[in-house]
């Protein structure tokens, strides 16, 4: 194994990292919007890390581009898509108890 | 090299577990939702290391198709209201 | 692609029957449908995992989009006390006893048969192999769909527009979401919209020799038009130009088919060396139809449209 | 054991519980999902059985692959349908369920 | 024009009127419909005459032969029941016109394509083919009940889901053929299939579907809802012929891809029981109903039972089955008939109530008339068709000293009498109960006479000799 690819795979196992503590986050973090803070959290730098280690492996310029529009892609959409729920929530009512889970 | 990939991709399956329990427990479907997105990305992650894992291009498009479609389902429910949820 | 069995493979297969069974089982519909949304997502690699990427595409596409988005429209029409089910919905009774016992009996049946059959089999695709020079395209799957088997999809064709016909008969839905929708879903749709066609025409073109084809596209270009409504609802109708649109991709195949008639071949026998570009014209047509018509399935009838 | 062994096992035990939801349970969204969990493994049946049966090259039969694309356009189109249908009935009636389900 | 393009005709041209009724004005809806289904009955006698004189026709769909491609196959049986569902397409289109005015495109539009589907179901050779035209009827058909309005959404959804499910059965049962033997054709499958616990289990699966969709007691429960809740000419078309697409397929997988199954003989027994027990039940409901609609739905699901019944007959021979197809089609041809004429009498009146039916025979007489020989033709009397296929059905199974089948046939057939004539008494000896009302026009009462008369006619035409030679092109040794 050479440099690079222990490069990628650092990188690489850092995002996976990420997602896990994104997780963990998400799953002990007390409420919505501080939930929504780690989502982004995970997606921005677990995602971003994975594609930079990928990208150190790739074969060609135009993976590297399809790598890097996956990744933008999923920062933008999840990131206005977070923002339009934080929005919606901010303005709406706090969540009933009817419609908490029962079980 | 690839097992080292498959081995990440199975972490990341891992970590989506525990985003799981999340979409499991709520409360609120605001909360349900966001554990989804988080799942999304997830699955974006996976399906980028089994493409380099595996060396089969096509799975680089279907991350691009997940990642385009990543906030269809959080859009629908902020603006249709969730049916959970006071409109 | 490594076939043996790993890690990866259990706990997928755990976590696969598992959502399943949550989204069964959920009392809570909401939680329900976005574990039902989850499982798709990770359907989707459990068909990469098979080999299967025009499947996973397909999945990708039509699960993490426009099922998801049907779905979550519906819980929100059927409001909050449809959305709760009883605490137990498949508690099992008396009367649910006869499902459940043959329920039991046809699974324990299928994993014996699963069992008892060798290792390896005879399939088609060594057939599909032998004439794939002669197909018209280089995917196996796009040879299968387009050309070996093209009277299956034409007929599912058909069925896709039966599903519109039958909601252009129901009365329109009153509009849920009136109030202006905020500026950053419009950027997004701005971005997301341009990309969904290019994206999906992408796929269309890449059908012809890698994963991809008409349905994968248009399922796309139907999420990026769901986007669009949300942000700016619009009104489709059943108009002579809807109507056109959606019958189009239907005509097209069955007129080409009729056409190789008139070229001295079958019906649907595209002569090989043009059947490329045969191919290619039905899929277009095929595409822009399956997109108009899965958006046609979300926004439904329009008030007041004939 | 085998992939296809694995997923096929996976496939029958999707298909055990999408049946007993789509015929047992009450509420039609309940009925739907269990129909598109039914629907899924049989899907995976196939597509776990297209692994057995390699060409020289070592590919997945593509048959299944093709077939199961097209179950798939069937189901959403059925179940876009069926959607539409549920969200009038429950317009009419105020219930998601079939009036002889109504009890209790 | 030889029998294939006589084929290829029957498969596209209704899928063509499909496209063309979404394109054209809506005041041609009904001409290009009467026009597509007047060629379509053409078609289908000279396709009929061709099998009958050159045997079973094959093509294979783009020249891809199978296993690798679809073939489309036409036998005695297929080319019945083209012939079939096209004098009944084109006298249910007749009604349809003056029943939708003005048109309804989403009438004609689906009408076409389900009308297709049960072509290209006739047609096909291959078994996932044959799948995908199951969800093609399916879906039509509920396209097509909800034309009836918002009353019929409970109806159409309870049948959507349980066809679904069937269908999925179906495929079930395909993908574990599949598993064992990488084939899709039917024929091929026909010699690959061996007793064992594979094609026992997609017997199983296959057969169940099917008989979910054929609504075979007890699976009926969603039938008498959605046929008595459509509109008259789309009940017509779902009764006469969508539950007798299904049960095409059932006869077509027992006598040919299973028939040689050790278990077959047990299946059908099993099946015959069924048959039995919805003949009662059906019959015995329709005689509860007291509205004209619903009676004539649970007659259905008793007149399919009476299908069912007769299936372990088949494998002894040309007389049963002979008799089965006479059957099937003067059950098509009457039932269609029935649900016009209670279409009639819903317009005429408003409602259907039997009880209120006094003075329809002064009133209507022609639709009276047509009620009359299709009820006659159902129960079975001389010199009905109905009367002939029972005829030979009771001869097989004295034959072959099936005691019981014998008898039930026979209690059946009174209790069809009892169900169905209790109206007619109502309608001719009663006075009226109120003052004539608003005419139906001829338009909406002579293609019931004329689907009625033509269980009749038929068979001064083309019964006997002719027919047999037909139906014994591919009938099962």
């Amino acid at each position: 194994m050479n440099a690079l690819d222990a490069l990628s795979l650092l990188l690489v196992g850092a995002g996976a990292g990420f997602f896990l503590v994104g997780s963990i986050g998400l799953l002990r973090l007390p409420d919505l919007l501080s939930r929504l803070h780690a989502l982004t959290k995970a997606d921005n730098l677990g995602l971003g890390l994975v594609v930079a280690g990928l990208a150190l492996q790739a074969e060609s310029l135009r993976q590297v581009l399809q790598l890097g529009l996956v990744w933008a892609l999923v920062l933008f959409s999840g990131s206005i898509a977070c923002y339009l729920l934080a929005h919606a929530e901010t303005a709406s009512t706090p969540v009933e108890p009817e419609t908490r889970d029962g079980e | 090299m690839a097992a080292a990939l498959w081995a990440m991709a199975g972490l990341v399956l891992f970590s989506l577990v525990v985003g799981l329990l999340r979409v499991e427990r709520g409360p609120g479907p605001g909360d349900r939702l966001i554990a989804a997105q988080l799942l999304g990305s997830g699955a974006v992650a996976i399906l980028l290391l089994l493409a380099f894992a595996t060396g089969e291009a096509a799975l680089v498009d279907a991350a691009l198709v997940l990642a385009l479609l990543a906030g269809v389902a959080l859009v629908v429910f902020v603006r249709r209201g969730g049916g959970g949820e006071a409109p | 692609m490594a076939s043996e069995v790993q890690a990866f493979d259990l706990l997928l297969a755990v976590l696969l029957l598992w959502l399943a069974w949550r989204a069964l089982a959920s009392a809570d519909l909401f939680k329900a449908v976005v574990q039902y949304i989850v499982f798709g997502l990770l359907l989707a690699l459990a068909w990469i995992r098979l080999g299967a990427p025009d499947v996973a595409l397909a999945e990708a596409a039509i699960g993490a989009g426009l099922a998801g988005a049907l779905l979550l429209d519906t819980l929100a029409r059927i409001g909050r006390a449809g959305v709760r089910d009883e605490a137990r919905p498949l508690r099992l009774t008396r009367r649910r006893a006869g499902v459940a016992l043959a329920v039991v009996g046809l699974a324990a049946a299928l994993v014996a048969v699963l069992l008892a059959l060798p290792p390896a089999m005879p399939g088609l695709s060594a057939e599909a192999m032998a004439q794939l020079e002669r197909s018209g395209v280089s995917n196996p799957v796009t040879a299968t769909l387009l050309n070996y088997r093209a009277h299956d999809t034409l007929l599912e064709i058909g069925v896709l527009l039966l599903a519109v016909l039958g909601v252009w008969v129901l009365d329109a839905e009153p509009r849920l979401d009136q109030a202006e929708a905020p500026a950053p879903l419009h950027w997004l749709v701005r971005v997301l919209l341009p990309l969904a066609v290019v994206v999906g025409g992408y796929l269309l073109w890449v059908g012809a020799h890698a994963p991809g084809g008409a349905f994968q596209g248009g399922a796309l270009l139907a999420a990026g038009g769901v986007l669009l409504h949300l942000a700016r609802p619009f009104a489709l109708g059943s108009g002579w130009l809807v109507r056109l649109a959606a019958v189009g991709g239907f005509a097209v195949f069955l007129l080409v088919g009729l056409a190789m008639l008139l070229l001295g071949g079958g019906f649907l026998h595209f002569p090989p060396g043009q059947a490329g570009t045969w191919i290619l014209l039905i899929e277009t047509a095929a595409m822009l139809s399956i997109a108009l018509m899965l958006v046609v399935l979300f926004v439904g009838r329009s008030r007041g449209a004939g | 054991m085998s992939l296809a062994l694995l997923y096929g096992l996976v496939g029958v035990g999707l298909v055990a519980m999408g049946l007993y939801a789509a015929l047992a349970a009450r509420h039609l969204l309940r009925r739907l999902l269990g129909f598109n969990v039914l629907g899924a493994g049989v899907f995976m049946l196939f597509i776990a059985h297209a692994t057995r049966a390699v060409d020289a090259a070592g590919r997945p039969d593509p048959v299944p692959h093709a077939l199961v694309i097209t179950g798939i356009v069937v189901a959403v189109s059925a179940t876009a349908l069926a959607l539409a249908l549920l969200r009038r009935l429950h317009a009419r009636h105020g219930r998601p369920t079939l009036p002889e389900d109504r009890e209790g | 024009m030889n029998a294939e393009s006589t084929l290829l005709a029957l498969l596209v041209l209704p899928l063509l009127a499909a496209v063309l009724s979404l394109l054209v004005g809506r005041r041609w809806l009904g001409w290009l419909g009467m026009l597509v289904a007047l060629l379509l009955v053409v078609l289908a006698v000279r396709f009929a005459l061709q099998v009958a004189a050159g045997g079973a026709v094959a093509v294979a769909i783009g020249g891809w032969a199978p296993p690798l491609g679809i073939a489309l196959r036409a036998d005695g049986l297929s080319a019945f029941m083209l012939l079939v569902q096209s004098v009944v397409g084109l006298g249910v289109h007749a009604y349809a016109l003056a029943y939708f005015a003005p048109a309804r495109r989403a009438f004609w539009a689906a009408g076409w394509l389900l009308w297709g589907a049960c072509h290209a179901l006739y047609l096909s050779g291959d078994v996932f083919n044959l799948y995908v035209t199951l969800e093609l009827v399916g879906l039509g058909a509920v396209a097509l009940v909800v034309l009836g309005g918002s009353g019929t959404v409970a109806a159409a959804l309870r049948y959507l889901l349980l066809a679904l499910v069937g269908s999925m059965l179906y495929l079930l049962g395909v993908v574990v053929l599949y598993l064992e033997h990488g084939n899709l054709d039917l024929q091929a499958l026909g010699t690959l299939v061996q007793p064992g616990l594979a094609s026992s289990v997609a017997a199983a699966t296959m057969t169940l579907g099917l008989l979910l969709k054929a609504a075979v007691f007890p699976l009926h429960v969603w039938l008498p809802p959605a046929h008595a809740a459509a509109p008259a000419p789309v009940s017509a078309l779902l009764s006469a012929l969508v539950v007798k697409a299904a049960l095409y397929l059932v006869v077509r997988l027992w006598t040919g891809l299973f028939g040689e199954l050790p278990a077959a003989g047990v299946a059908l027994s099993l099946l015959a029981g069924l048959g039995a027990a919805a003949l009662f039940w059906g019959g015995v409901q329709a005689l509860l109903q007291t509205r004209l609609k619903p009676m004539i739905a649970y007659s259905t699901v008793a007149q399919i039972g009476l299908l069912a019944l007769v299936l372990p007959l088949l494998q002894g021979g040309a007389v049963a089955w002979n008799g089965l197809m006479l059957l099937v089609a003067a059950h098509a041809l009457a039932k269609s008939a029935l649900f016009l004429c209670a279409g009639v009498v819903q317009r005429q009146y408003g409602h259907d109530r039997i009880a209120g039916l006094g003075g329809v025979g002064m009133q209507l007489p022609l639709t009276a008339t047509a009620y009359f020989v299709a009820a006659v033709s159902l129960v079975g009397l001389p010199p009905t068709m109905g009367f002939f296929g029972k005829y030979l059905l009771l001869e097989a199974a004295i034959a072959q000293s099936r005691p019981m089948i014998a008898a039930a046939l026979v209690l059946g057939s009174l209790l069809t009498a009892a169900y169905l004539l209790r109206p007619l008494a109502l309608g001719f000896t009663e006075a009226a109960t109120r003052q004539a009302p608003r005419t139906a026009g001829l338009g909406l009462q002579l293609p019931g006479l004329l689907l009625a008369l033509a269980a009749l006619l038929a068979l001064l035409v083309g019964a006997g000799t002719p027919l047999w030679r037909l139906l014994a092109v591919g009938m099962p040794a």
